[in-house]
Formats: C-alpha cells, structure tokens, sequence
C-alpha cells in the first residue's frame, strides 16, 4: 500500500492545489512533496534490505482482466532507492521554484507534483503496461514546464524534447509487446518444470514484470537481439546516449530551473533505470554479445560530451553536456555486466542526481538574480556572493569526482567494473602463469575502455574548473544592467514591483545579493547528502547488492545456457484466455 | 647497465605481514585513538576555520586554531614515533577507523581459479617507520608554516584569512591520509585531497587572473598523473585482487621470489606493468619532466603556500608513493631505470632553466623540481636511504628558503625581481632572515658538512656504487654544479653587495580583501605615486616576531639535520627508518671498502634485526653474499676509489667551484643592483640563456602541441553536434513536410492536365494488360 | 487470322496521323490547318486502302468505308474548327456517320434514335447555348474569335498521347480479335412466337389467311406457323412466309430492353429525372453581380448599343 | 436490292467476319482518339463537352459492332443508355456553361483554375 500511497499523494495534492487560491498552492504543492518523502522513507524502513532482490511491498489490483493487464506495484532494492531519491528532488524543487515562478503559479505546482507521481509509478511498477503509461506519462508535466515556464526558445525545445523521447519509447513499447507475444504463444510444455513452478504465468496472456524476464531469457539469440535493439532505441534516448541526445541540451537550458532539477536528478534515470530492469535480465545473451558496441557508444559520450562542454558559453548548456558525459560513465559501469560496474552504475544514479541537480539551482540562482547564462557576461562573482561561491565550488568537486565526495565512489566504481570485465585477463600478455588474475569477470570491455573513459575525469575537470574559473573566480564581471545593483530586465514574465534602486544587498526582485534562506535550505541536504555518500556509501552499496547479484547472475548465466530447451515450440495465441491467476505482486 | 642491477637485486624473503597485523592487533588497543587523532586534529581545524568563515571572524582566531591543532598533530606523531620506531626495530600496525568503500557480492560460481569477490577500502590508516618518519616532517613543517602564516597572512584577515587557514588545514589533513593510508584508494584520497588544497591556496588571490589560471593548470596537471595513479590501482586490483599494503605485498611474494632468482622473464607483463602506471602518477604529482610545468606557475599562491606544499610536503608525494611501493617497483626490470632517467633529466632541465631566472620565488621554485629529480634518482640507483633522507634535508631548507624570499617580499610590497634589490642583509632588521638565506643557500649548494651535502652525497655515492647508473652520478654531479651557482647568484645578488632597492606595485604583498576594493588600501596608493626611483622615500618594513622566530628555527632545524646522518646507526636515523619499511633496500655494494666479506655480516645483522619482522618486506641481503663471492658482482667504482669515499671530496669541489663562479660573476665588482658582471657574458653563449630564460619553451610546447588542437578539435565536435547529428533529428522532422510541398504543385486546377493524366493512365494500363494478358 | 496486319504497319499509321492531326490543329494565325487536314484524309485513305488490300477476300461493303471516312473527318474537324458553332455541325454530321454505321450494323432503330436523340436534341442545345455564352461581336467585327479557340493547347502532347492510346488499342484490336469466342447462334425469330398478332396481320395482309382462321400456334423451331378455323387446323411452312413475317430489329431491342435489362430502364429513367432537376435548379439561380460587375456590364451595354443608349437610357439590367 | 436491305443485310443478319469487326473497332478507336485530342487541346469549354459526346459515339460504335459480332442486342441496348447518360450531361454540363460564362464572360476552361483543391 506504501508504494500505492507513494503515487496517490502527489496526484491528491495536484487536485488540491488546482482546487485551492493561487497564494496556497506553493504550500500545497511543497506539503504534498513532504508527505511523499515522509511516506518513501517509512516505505525504506518497512523493506526488508536484506532481500533486496526480491519485489517488496507488492500489490495489484486487476485492471485490464483480458489483457492479463494488473496495476501492480512492488519495489526492489534498486527501485526503493530511486523513489527515495525522486522523493527528496520533490520538495528541493518546489522550494528552488518559489521566487522563480511567478507567473500562472498554480498549474505549475499542479504539475510539477504530477510529475513526481508520475516518476515514482515508474520505479515501484510491476506490470509492463503500468510501467509505460507511467514512463510516457512524465513527459507531458515536462512538456508543460518547458513550454510554459521555459526561456526564450522554450517551444521549440518542448516539443523536440516530447517528440524524441516519444518516438523511442514507442519502439520500446514494440519490443516489450513482442516478449510478451513470445510469452503468450509459448509452450508450456517445452519449458523446464523448475522455471515454470517459479513462473506459473509463463505461457498465459501476461505483462507481470518477472514472467516476462524469464520468457524474455527463453527467447532465441536472434530475436533476443531485435528486442534489445528496440528496447534500446527507446532507453537509450532517455539516457542520452551519444548519437541520440541533442533534446538534453535544448531541453535543459530552455527548462526552468525546477524543471532542469528534475529532468537531470531523476527524468534521466528513468532511461537507466528500465535499461537496468528490462534490458540487461530479459535480453541477457543480446546484451552479452552487443556490450562493447554500447561502450563504445558510451566511450565516445563522454570524450565528445565532454570536449563540447568546454566550448561552451552558456552555464546550463555545459551543465547539460556534462550530464550527457556522466551518464556515459554510468551505462558504461552498466554494460561491464559485473557487480562492481553495475554497483557503481546505480550509485551513479543517485550521485549524479545530487551533484548536477544541485548544479542546475545554483545556476538558477545566478539567473534569478542576473538574467542571463553567459558565462562572458558573468565573472568573479565569488567576491559578491561568497555563500554561493562556495557551494558552487562544492558541488563542482562533487561533480568532477572528488575522492571524499559521492561522485568519486561511483565513477571508480564504474571504471573499475569496465577495467576488470574482460575475458581476456590471464590469457595472453595479460595472463600470469604464477598467480590466476584475481579479480577478473568474463566480457568484452577491458582496459582500453577504461583508459580512454578515464581521460574523460581529465576533461571533466576541465571544463568544470574552465567553468567555476570564469564564474566563481577572477574578477568580479555582472551583466551591465546588474553591477549598479538596480535591476532592470525584462526577465520573461517577471512582473515584480517597479526595480527600486536596491542598495547593495537587496536587489529590486527581492532576493539578497548572496543565498537567501530558503536558497540555502533547498542546497544543504543535498550537500550533506553528497558528503555522507562520499565518506560512508558502505550502506548504500549493501543496500542494492541483492539486486544486482541477481542481475549479475542473469547475464552470466540465462536461463537458455543452462540447458533450457531450444526454442519453445509454438501454439496459436489465445489473446482473451484471461490471466489465469489474479496476477499476485511478489513472486 | 640496466640488467646488472637486476642480477645485484637482493630481495629477502618476503616479511609475512601477519607479524605486523598481529603486532596491530596487540598494538591495537592504546595507540589507536592516537593515530586516528593525528589526522582528525587537522579536520577539526578545517571545519572550525570553515565556522569562522560562516561567522565572518575578523581576528586572527583561525590563525591559532590552525596553530594549536597542528601542534597537536606533530605532538601526537611524535609520541607514536617515540613508542613505536625509535627503538632497533620498528613493528608496523594498522589502525581501522571505519569501512569505506567496501563491499562484497556473490562469488561467481562458473570463474575459474580463486576469484576475488569483495572490494575492501577501509579509512584505515596503517603506521610504519616510512610513514612516521614523513608524517613527522610534515606536521612540524606545517606548525611552523602556520605559524609564519598567521602573520603573513594578517593584511588579509576576514573571509580571505579563513579560507586559507581551513583549506591549509584541510591540505594537512588529506596528506596525512595519503601518507598513513591503509590501503591505494585512501591514498588516492589524500593524492586528490592534497590536488585540491593545492588548487584552492594556488587561486587564493582568485582576483589574480594569473592566479586562478595557475590553479587550474595546477589541478588538470594533477589530474592526468592521478589518472595514471587510478589506472595503477584499478590494475593491481584486477591483479591481485585487493588494493591494501597488507594483502597485496602478502600477493606479491611469489613474483619477490622469482626476482630475488633474477629472472625476470617469469614475471608476467601485467605485474611489470603495475610500477610504469604508478610512476607515471608519482611525476604528476611531484612535477617530474614531462608534468613538472605546473610547479613555477603555483608560485602565485601566497609563500607559506608555496613553502609547505610546492616544496616541502605535497610535492614529495610521489615519492612517498614509490617508496611506499617499493617491491612492486623492484619487480620490473624497466620501473627503475626509467624513473631514474627522467629524474636525472628534470634535475639538469629545471636547473638550466633555474639559472636563467630573475624571479627569486621562480627560481626556488624550479630548484625545488630540480632537488625532486635528485630524490627519485635516488631511490632509482638503489639507495631509497639515500632518497629519503635528501627528501627530509630539502622539506627544512627549501622551506627555509621559501620563507626568506616570502619575508623579502612581504617586506618590499611583493618585490621579487632579483635586479631590483641589493644588499638587503645590510639593512636594519633584516640580519635574520639574511643568516637564515645563507644557511638555506649553504645546504641548497652541498656546502660540506651541511645536511644538503650529505643527503645529496649519498646519493651521488649510490649512483656511481650500484652499477649501470654511473651515467646517472655524472649528471647529477653537473646539476649539483649548477645547484650551488643558481642559489649562490640569487643570494649575492639580493642579499649581498651595494644597498639598493625598489619597492614592488602590489601592497604587502597580499592583494587586499575583496569586500572592500572601493577605498584603496594605504599600500596600494604609495607604490602607484612611488613611481620608479629606488630608495623611494617608503620604508621597506622588517618581519615581525613570528616570521623572524621561525626562520631562526628552521635555520637551525636545516643545521640539525646533519645529525640525523651521524646518530642513530649506519647512515643516520633516517636510513634505518627507511630499511624497516617497505622501501628498505640496503644496497649490499654500500660498504665496498669494508671489503666484500665483511658487507654480507653488517648486512645479515641488520638483515636479522629486520628478519624479526617488523618491516612489511625486508631484503636480507645473503643472496648478495653469495653473489659477491661468486665474483659475478662487483661494485662501481670512481675512477678506482671507492664513490663514498670520493663523493666527500668531489662533490665538495663542485659545490665550491659553483659557489666562486656565483660569487665572482655576481658579487665581485658589483656596483648597482641591476647590473652585474655576469650580464656582459651573455652574449658570449649566443641564444641559450633566451631560451633557458623561456623555461626552453615547454609550456608553449604543450599549449601547441596539447590545448590548441584540444580547443580546435572541441570546437568541431561541438559543429557537428549542433548541425551534423542535431541536423539528422531536424531533418526527419521537416521531411514530410518537404515532401508535401513537392507534390502539392500537381493539382494545378487544370482541366487539361487532368485529362491527359487520365489518358497517359490509361495506356499504361492497357499496355500493362497487354502484356499480362498475352 | 493471326496478325491482321503487322503492327509496325499500324504504328507508322498512327504515328502519320498523329502528325496529321498535330497539324490541323488550330495554332493562331495563318496555321497549317488545311495542310495538316489534307495530310490526314490523304492518310486515313492510305490506311483504308492498306486494309483493303489485306482483307481482299472479307471486306466490310463499301458503305462502311464511306460513313467512317466522313465520319472521321468531321470529327477532326470537330477539333479543329475554330468556331464552336460549326464544330457543333461538324459533330451533327459525325453523328449522321454513326448512324449510318449502326445500319450496316442492322442496328436500324439505334441509327434512328441516336439521329433523332443525338443530332436533333442534345447537339441543338449545345447550338442555343453556344448562342448564349459568345460574346456579341462589335460593330466592326463580323465574327468575334475568342482567343481561347484558335489556339489549340499543348497540340503536340496531346496527339502524342491520343496516337499512343490509338496504337496500344490498335494492337489490342488486331491482336486479340479473332480470339473472340464464336457467335453464338440466336434464333431471333424465335421471337414470333411471342407477336401472334402481328403474325397474323402480316399474314392476312399477305394474303395467306382465309376468313375466320387465327393463328393457334407458332413453332419457330420447325419454323411453321399452324392457323386454324373451327377445327381444322393447317400449317403454313417458312417458305411461305410472307416478306414481312420477321422480327424486326426494334421489336427484337424491345424485347431485349425489357426482358433483360428491366432495372437499366429505371436507372435511366432516375439519371433523366435527376438532369431535368439541375438543369432547372442551375438555371433558376441569379448570378448575383456584383455592383463593379454589373457597372462594367452596364458600360459595356452602353458602347454596343452605340446611338441608342442616349436617347433610351441604358437598356442594361440583370442578364 | 434496296438500300435498305443492303444496308441491314436483311431480317436475321449473317454472322459477321471478325475482321470487319477490327474495322469498326478500329473506327470507334479514331473517334474516342480524336474526341480526346479535341478535349485536351481546345480551351473551349463547350467544344471540349462536344468532344466528350464524340467519345460517347465511340463507344457507342463499339458497343454496336460487338453486339453485331455476337448476334445479341445487348449492345444496342447500351447505346440507348449512352443516350440517356448523354442527353444528361449535355443538359447538366450546359446550363453549368451558361452560368460559368455569365460569371466570367468567357468560355475559356483556364480561367477557372483557381477551383483547384
């Protein structure tokens, strides 16, 4: 029920503040994301972490009976941290938007919340179905927040951004559809008893998330990479991976700042995330053959995200390259298929949500105050703001990778995994007769891969220090309008008093030259949270180990390797047999 | 050359580290809390400091907190060293603090052979005499620094003053974590830690454009040595499983073995491997040839920065890191060589370059690369002793020398071109920091019988002993040469000679607080109305209490230093330390005079003093007896006397002949302060002291070679993401529509057109059906 | 008979009279108009006597060659006059051609009925309305010539294509014409048997009848006719018949009309209707003029009546 | 023997040779040919309506000689409703003419392009 409330509260709370006077929907709005942090957190207590590969806190409820299709929920260890993550974005985002959004305020708390429902169905869903209607549910709140709240060239952005990520995840939906045919039309008889007693769902007309997997295993190598290429057509646009990214960019300077919190702190892991549950154990042997293809997509992701991010004039759009550079450590960690790779691919997940996400308000912060993302007009501005300077310089670390701080854990982590998954350590010039290579794992990445990724830490630094060289450091530069403390701008929709001549710290749109309290409010948790995750992520890492133990053990090992039998042979589909069983949440 | 040092290669029998774990164990209970204190002292006064910031303290109240928890540190350390090394043998332990970065998942049930399958990086810290013996100088250096910083710093106080001290605190505290780590990832820690505090004091005047570039430079630089670091220890892991000193020396016994046997061959590519990725991480950090370009431009932080961390303690990391893995480095035939090689060449480079400059700090700055060079040739040519020990002589005086040339800047409004002053001892107030130059300079140049002399004559002796490296020895030599005339010429130029100078531009040499740039700071108005003319009628003023009291004491701690070669053993304190830790390795060859027989015996006494085990691996050194005897190894020797014996007298000589050139070219007859006799010889050498005086162009080498195709190659791809693959997205959006517009024009209106359409239709189809149908 | 006639001999045929017909096209001007009409009929003869030649033994009888020549050139000069009006008569004339045709098709009644229909009713509309939408000519003018209809359009395209749907339908034609299956045998007469009464008047007008006989019976298939008076019964053989003892060709099409093809009547007779509606609904509606259209007509009105309109005011009004 | 007769080739006519039947396809073929060159080239609308009807004759021919070909009626029976489709449209597509003459006082087909879709 926990999971069922996680979803509910926030789209209660959307009513409510369309309900309620525009003065009260702020506190709606940050009410209803407390609640669903509070309610995460009490879900984290209840599950059992022990287990964490098995689906917890399940329900479902029948919905489309012929379909097989029930709105059943159930969180692993994995998904649980993820809700955790999208519950803490909530109310730091709502909190980042109270003086940034002055204009229709209330749609824009209505779905801002909607949006959060809309993620943690996401991550706590079960049932393929569910779990796409949420997936593509996200983008219309997202589209709204561009299109509505954006900057200048925010139309065009929204609808690039929906229209791209609608196209793959439709071709998704093609190859989740077609497992499940393969799992309807298979035949019960061929398939192993030992599978079947775990799965009585195999062979019937079902979009349960488990039943899937294990036909997804059962399928033949070739569709088994048909599938993959559909599912990652539509994934890999969400993560943005190399040939497919350029929405990132647009969408992210064009958002306002919530919004590009959100889009880089969770929207993005979605992407991740279903590769995580869908790709990786349903196409095991696909994934298996075609991982040195995808890392080297990654590879190059993080060399070309990179390099472009240090020719970049605009803060957000280098903010936004680097996600695109990140992420690509982050799948790479995940196609090394062993545990320390995905480990620190997930841990990627949540540190790479805190440190940009962070980023994105403080650069909604500067943009509040001086109107503009030209790092050519902006510089120096530690000599005004020092408070800010100095988280900036913070986060920057957290996000370069600084030993000590979260983001470091991971990205060793995720090189590590690509360093040690190749099967040809021990052999060769790699190989030593003396003492077997100990920590080797069977794939196709290697040493080569985690070199070259690892001169992308080279260039991060760089275009990072490039960045906080010009804006925090040196000496001090404001947009012409700004340095006189008067601010004048036509700031899009920003309709405040008349800009009275603001002395030195309170500027006409009455936030103070450095952080305010609320500013500073939304900016320490996730700093305390970078902190704790840098110097003690012993916790976290037990926390998914269970699930990705499980995982690990699938792609090394799927089912059609252990003697399950060649491909099930065929009978005609009964598209209305009704799901035999009331389709129970946990296995 | 190469592979008879291999054959001399004498390793013992690997140390079972069980020994020091269990000497941990017993060791556990009461210097636990002391060890974890000495690195938490410092962290507490970072995040005090941090509150003084957050408060806006305006007094000098993080100054002192820095001060106390520092000496608190150093007191801590010393305790420890007092209980644990001081005696005959030392017994190294480990002290856990709490888990890191560790976990562990199922074990892989198909892997063939014993697979690892956890991850363990503990915030352990593991104590030996290695380690005590550096975190030693490092805090007492760090205590004075601070000290001599509360004063230095006082123009700054406020916002600014805190930050230095929090991030100073912080640097110690990363170097103490680096030093003392358990295992490479805490290294790691503390190798970017100390990359950090490096680049926050570098940028301290962050208004400096200058400054904030140097930091930058400083931090990418870094970066590309800690990625090769990073690659070292992802490979070890791969290799052996585990990323702790413990376990992985415990792992590496069997290729010791096969080394010990002189075989090289066995040892698998990937082991030998291991020590050229460290290597390349350790000249990242240390400023070695092909990355040392960041060290002169880290001159723009303020001086106790540069004295503590561009010379005495961050820099020698890299050095740490060898010495600490040393039996890793034994391993590969190729390790050694090549850090030699490189070291000899930076010391020669960095020295031509030295002598060319004009900026004192510039200059102290490319000796301090240059004395690098001579620690990593000394633990190439075998003698990590040796290396070692010139590691602790050089931290004191080069600090000392840092602190004169900060105190003169301080003093004369950040004046630091050595044409611009003159005789600065000779003035009121200044004798001490005069002496302390002096001594500095003493040690600097291997004046005999100052600490520098002996370190460095170790160094060369092992050279010429240890067979294959005296190409080495004679390099050093030349650089030991140049050495003594580049830090004589700065100090008859500033020190010595007529009484001239001219005040610098910028005020007290620390740009003035940010927050109140509008009215001008005393200084700053005096240098601008000062203009040009020397001995303008503003007083240069003398350091104060603080400044003089630690350049007296470092003065004298420089001078003491050359006990530690005389007390404590064979080759002073600082060589026992050196053997009881991992990087002991006794040259056999280093008594040649007490003839071959009588080597192995000292040896095996300290072989069996070691053999008890305390140290992690110690070589006991039989195997060279019975090679001695055998007559297949013989030891170098210089021009037929024994190189210990003969380094005393010749590099003495050298270090005379520079001094008298320095003198003669710079004192003698030396009327003003911007001319001297050595100014008419230049043209004599033609276009060499241009290009020395351009640091031979490296850094325009590398921005040509390195950054512009980089910038140019990034502008491209960013071309190409916004039309090439942006344009392929656009494209499928506008084709339909593109398509509509083409086909659009055909519905003309025309009836005629119709018509015909209709008629050219129906013969096609007839004639379709006609041929179908026949 | 295999290939009638080799089909490159068909295509040059079309080709020159594709030619031809480009030729007689009206171009503007002093055209080649006659020229190219000369060039047709001199090749429409050609061709006929080429077929001639090749079918010496089974000719269609003359006048099949003279109704399709005339007919065939007043359909080109149906194109290619410029003046609608005597396009129109040129058509009648096509028409009088086809009927003609349909004659020695032994199609009587069509010939008459599409003279009648065709010719006579549908053709003299199109007069009236040529009558109504050509611009008056001025005074100076004897005949006004809209400029749309001397110059013929795209005359090349057009007679490329028109000759090439020829040819391709000529090859079809030549090809494929004498695999149609066999005639079947139709016993029209059978029909009498359904007309007693004009059996029997035909026969009394013959004179075969005797007084008080009616005819019992018609056996088509013996072709007898059995008459009877009171009961002695009698039976008058085929020869005997008289000349005009024979189903009629519109007897034969009523019958058939009616027998086969009862739901085509009253689809015809809805078309009709449903034409009679439109025509009357398009003509009823008022071609609302616009105030600067009906100005301009009135102008227009004004100069043509010269004289007149001065002392009578403008005569102008809707039209 | 009467023209008549010879041109009805008396009561039930002899079957005709396929030959012939070429002929008078081969006619119908040049009417339908020509009548589509006139409807392409002329501009006039009534003349292009006119030519129309030629193609009506054309296949009323054809229909004729086939039904002569095949000894049954149906042809003729075809070419009555050729009439009746004819005599509509001509009286349909005429009055049209007349109103579209009256809107733009001319006869010309492209003048009314603009009613393109």
């Amino acid at each position: 029920m926990l999971l069922m409330a996680a979803i509910l509260i926030p789209l209660v709370s959307a009513v409510l503040i369309a309900l309620a006077p525009e003065a009260r929907a702020k506190t709606i709005a940050l009410l209803g994301t407390l609640t669903q942090l509070v309610v995460a957190c009490y879900a984290a207590t209840v599950f059992d972490w022990s287990f964490s590969s098995r689906a917890q806190l399940g329900m479902s409820l029948a919905w489309f009976e012929g379909l097989g299709v029930n709105l059943s929920l159930g969180a692993d260890g994995v998904s649980m941290v993820l809700i955790l993550l999208t519950g803490l974005l909530g109310p730091v985002c709502v909190l980042a938007s109270s003086t940034a959004i002055t204009t229709r305020v209330r749609t824009y708390y209505a779905w801002l919340v909607v949006l959060q429902a809309a993620m943690a169905g996401v991550f706590a869903a079960r049932d393929v179905i569910l779990f796409y209607i949420c997936f593509e549910f996200t983008l219309i709140p997202m589209f709204i927040l561009i299109s509505l709240w954006g900057s200048t060239n925010r139309r065009r952005a929204a609808i690039k951004f929906f229209l791209f990520t609608f196209t793959g995840s439709v071709v998704a939906l093609a190859g989740l559809v077609y497992v499940t045919w393969f799992n309807a039309t298979l035949d019960r008889a061929s398939v192993p008893a030992v599978i079947l007693s775990q799965h009585e769902l195999l062979g019937t007309w079902t979009f349960d998330v488990s039943t899937l997997i294990t036909a997804g295993q059962l399928m033949s190598a070739g569709e088994q990479a048909w599938v993959l290429l559909a599912l990652m057509a539509g994934f890999a646009v969400k993560v943005p991976l190399f040939p497919v990214h350029t929405w990132l960019p647009l969408a992210h300077t064009e958002a306002p700042t919530a919004g590009s919190v959100i889009l880089a702190g969770v929207l993005l892991k979605l992407g991740t995330y279903a590769i995580y549950r869908f790709a990786l154990p349903m196409v095991p042997e696909a994934v298996a053959t075609y991982a040195p293809h995808l890392s080297m997509l990654c590879v190059v992701g993080i060399i070309y995200g990179g390099l472009i991010c240090w020719v970049q004039t605009d803060v957000k759009k280098l903010v936004a390259y680097s996600s695109v550079a990140h992420l690509g450590f982050c799948m790479l960690g995940m196609f090394a298929l062993n545990n320390t790779g995905i480990t620190g691919s997930i841990l990627y997940m949540v540190n790479h949500g805190l440190s940009t996400g962070a980023l994105f308000l403080l650069i909604g912060m500067i943009y509040e105050r001086y109107h503009t993302r030209d790092m050519n007009q902006l510089g120096g501005l530690a000599a005004k703001m020092p408070v800010w300077a100095t988280f900036m310089v913070f986060f920057t670390m957290a996000s370069v990778g600084l030993p000590g701080l979260n983001g470091f854990v991971s990205e060793f982590l995720c090189l590590l995994g690509a360093f040690q998954a190749s099967s040809s350590w021990g052999s060769g010039a790699w190989g030593s007769d003396i003492e077997p290579v100990a920590a080797a794992t069977p794939g196709a990445l290697g040493p080569w891969f985690a070199m070259i990724a690892g001169t992308g830490m080279i260039i991060a630094a760089m275009y990072l220090l490039y960045m906080v060289g010009k804006v925090v450091w040196g000496p001090l530069k404001t947009p012409h309008g700004h340095s006189a403390g008067h601010a004048e701008h036509s700031g899009h929709g920003a309709s405040h008093g008349s800009g009275g001549h603001g002395t030195e710290d309170e500027h006409a749109h009455g936030l103070p030259t450095d952080l305010s309290g609320r500013e500073i409010a939304t900016l320490v948790p996730l700093a305390v949270l970078c902190v704790v995750l840098g110097v003690y992520p012993k916790p976290l890492m037990q926390a998914v180990q269970g699930s990705v133990d499980q995982t690990v053990a699938v792609v090394r090992t799927p089912l059609r390797s252990q003697g399950a039998t060649p491909a099930p042979a065929r009978h005609a589909p009964q598209p209305t047999n009704p799901a035999k069983t009331h389709g129970e949440g946990a296995q | 050359m190469l592979n008879l040092i291999q054959d001399t290669i004498v390793h013992a029998e690997p140390q079972t580290l069980g020994a020091a774990s269990q000497g941990a164990g017993h060791a556990h209970g009461q210097t636990d809390w002391s060890v974890a204190a000495i690195v938490a002292l410092p962290l507490l006064a970072c995040v005090l400091t941090g509150l003084c910031a957050a408060l806006r303290v305006k007094s000098k109240l993080p100054a002192w907190l820095t001060v106390a928890s520092l000496a608190g540190a150093f007191a801590l350390t010393a305790k420890t060293f007092a209980a644990h090394f001081m005696g005959a043998e030392s017994h190294a332990f480990v002290v856990h603090v709490f888990d890191w970065v560790t976990f562990s998942w199922a074990a892989d049930v198909h892997a063939q052979g014993p697979q690892t399958n956890e991850l363990v990086a503990n915030f352990a810290f593991y104590l030996d005499s290695l380690s005590a013996l550096w975190m030693l100088f490092v805090t007492g250096l760090a205590t004075l620094i601070a000290l001599y910083a509360s004063e230095y710093m006082s123009h700054d106080q406020g916002p600014g003053y805190c930050r230095f001290f929090a991030a100073f605190s912080l640097f110690v505290f990363s170097m103490a974590c680096l030093v003392m780590a358990d295992n490479l990832l805490l290294l790691y820690l503390g190798w970017e830690g100390v990359g950090l505090c490096s680049y926050l004091l570098i940028g301290y005047f962050y208004k400096k454009p200058s400054a904030v570039a140097a930091a930058k430079k400083a931090f990418i630089i870094n970066r590309i040595g800690d990625l090769f670091l990073a690659m070292g220890v992802m490979l070890i892991f791969v290799q052996f499983g585990t990323v702790e000193y413990s376990v992985l020396f415990e792992k590496a016994k069997p290729y010791i073995e096969l080394a010990r046997a002189g075989n090289f061959a066995q040892i698998p590519f990937v082991v030998k491997l291991i020590p050229c990725l460290l290597m390349g991480g350790a000249f990242g950090k240390s400023a070695q040839l092909p990355l040392y370009v960041w060290l002169p431009d880290a001159m723009e932080g303020p001086t106790p920065v540069s004295a503590l961390i561009h010379a005495a303690t961050m820099v020698t990391a890299g050095v740490f890191l060898i010495a600490r893995t040393y039996p890793l480095f034994l391993l590969s035939e190729v390790a050694l060589p090549a850090v030699a090689w490189v070291g000899a060449l930076t010391a020669l480079l960095s020295a031509t370059i030295g002598m060319a400059q004009f900026d004192i700090k510039r200059i102290m700055a490319y000796s301090t690369v240059s004395q690098l060079g001579y620690m990593f040739c000394g633990l190439a040519v075998l003698s990590p002793s040796g290396g070692v020990f010139h590691v602790v002589t050089h931290a004191f005086f080069k600090a000392l020398l840092f602190l004169c040339c900060g105190a003169v800047m301080h003093g004369f409004a950040g004046q630091l071109d050595l044409r611009k002053l003159s005789g600065v001892m000779k003035m009121p107030g200044w004798r001490v920091v005069g002496f302390g130059m002096l001594i500095g300079c003493l040690n600097l140049a291997g004046f005999p019988l100052t600490a520098g002399y002996f370190s460095k004559d170790m160094i060369l002796a092992e050279a010429f002993v240890t067979p294959g490296t005296a190409v080495i020895g004679w390099i050093l030599l030349l650089t030991a040469g140049l050495t003594a005339y580049y830090t004589f010429r700065v100090f008859f130029r500033v020190f010595v000679g007529p009484v001239a100078y001219e005040m610098g531009d910028e005020h007290h040499g620390a740009d003035h607080g940010h927050d109140h740039e509008h009215g001008h700071g005393q200084g700053h108005g005096h240098a601008k109305d000062h203009g040009g003319g020397d001995g303008g009628h503003h007083q240069p003023h003398a350091p104060g209490w603080a400044i003089n009291t630690v350049l007296a004491t470092l003065a004298v701690l420089s001078l003491a230093a050359t006990g530690l070669y005389f007390v404590g053993g064979d080759h002073g304190a600082v060589a026992r330390l050196v053997d009881q830790s991992s990087a002991g390795f006794h040259s056999p060859l280093a008594h040649h005079e007490s003839g071959a027989g009588q080597a192995p015996d000292h040896g095996a006494a300290a072989g069996a003093g070691r053999a008890s085990g305390h140290a992690v691996v110690s070589y006991v050194p039989e195997f060279v007896r019975a090679r001695a005897h055998q007559g297949e190894v013989h030891a170098g020797t210089f021009f037929g006397a024994d190189p210990h014996k003969a380094m005393y007298f010749v590099s003495a000589g050298v270090g005379a002949v520079g001094i008298f050139v320095a003198f003669w070219l710079h004192l003698a007859g030396r009327k003003t302060a911007a001319a001297s006799r050595a100014d008419a010889l230049l043209p004599a050498l033609g276009p060499l002291p241009g290009w020395a005086q351009g640091k031979w162009y490296v850094d325009e080498f590398y921005d040509f070679l390195v950054r512009k195709p980089l910038w140019v190659l990034s502008h491209i791809l960013y071309l190409i993401d916004s039309y090439l693959v942006d344009g392929l997205v656009d494209f499928v959006g506008a084709a339909p529509k593109a398509a509509g517009k083409v086909i659009r024009p055909s519905q003309s209106g025309e009836l005629h057109g119709y018509a015909l359409g209709m008629a050219g239709g129906a013969v096609i189809l007839i004639v379709i059906v006609a041929l179908v149908a026949t | 008979m295999g290939e009638l006639i080799h089909p490159f001999i068909v295509y040059g045929f079309c080709v020159l009279g594709g030619a031809a017909v480009c030729l007689a096209l009206p171009r503007g001007g002093r055209s080649p108009q006659v020229l190219g009409a000369l060039a047709g009929a001199l090749i429409a003869g050609l061709a006929l006597l080429a077929l001639a030649i090749k079918f010496a033994p089974v000719l269609p009888n003359v006048y099949f060659y003279i109704f399709s020549l005339i007919g065939v050139g007043a359909a080109l000069r149906v194109i290619t006059h410029p003046r609608p009006v005597y396009a129109a008569l040129y058509f009648i004339l096509t028409v009088i051609s086809t009927g003609g045709l349909f004659v020695l098709l032994s199609a009587e009644f069509m010939a008459f009925a599409l003279i009648i229909v065709y010719a006579g009713a549908i053709l003299i509309t199109y007069l009236f309305v040529i009558m109504l939408a050509t611009q008056a000519p001025q005074e100076d003018q004897t005949e006004v010539l809209a400029s749309y209809d001397t110059r013929a359009r795209e005359p090349v395209a057009a007679s490329v294509i028109g000759f090439l749907l020829l040819a391709v339908l000529t090859t079809l034609f030549f090809r494929g014409v004498d695999r149609l299956p066999a005639p079947g045998a139709s016993d029209d007469q059978a029909l009498l048997a359904e007309m007693p009464r004009k059996v029997e008047t035909s026969l009394r007008v013959a004179g075969l009848l005797r007084e008080g006989e009616t005819v019992r019976e018609i056996d088509t298939a013996l072709g007898v006719v059995r008459v009877a008076s009171g009961e002695s019964l009698r039976e008058i053989p085929r020869a005997e018949w008289p000349e005009g003892l024979s189903v009629s060709n519109v007897e034969a099409l009523g019958f058939n009309l009616l027998r086969e093809h009862p739901g085509a009547i009253e689809i015809a007779g809805v078309i009709l209707l449903m034409a009679m509606l439109g025509a009357v609904v398009l003509s009823r509606k008022q071609v609302e003029m616009d105030e600067e259209a009906k100005r301009r007509q009135a102008q227009k009105l004004g100069q043509t009546t010269g004289g007149i309109s001065d002392v009578t005011g403008p005569i102008g009004g809707e039209s | 023997m009467s023209l008549m007769a010879v041109l009805a080739q008396a009561g039930s006519p002899a079957p005709m040779a396929a030959s012939t039947l070429a002929h008078y396809l081969l006619v119908s073929a040049l009417l339908l040919v020509i009548g589509l060159i006139g409807f392409v080239t002329r501009r006039n609308l009534i003349i292009m309506f006119l030519c129309t009807e030629l193609m009506f004759q054309a296949a009323g021919l054809a229909a004729v000689a086939f039904g002569r070909y095949h000894l049954n009626l149906t042809g003729q029976t075809l070419v009555i409703f050729i009439l009746t489709v004819a005599a509509a449209e001509a009286a349909m597509a005429l009055a049209l003419v007349v109103l579209l003459f009256r809107r733009k006082e001319s006869l010309n087909a492209e003048e009314w392009q603009d009613l393109k879709g």
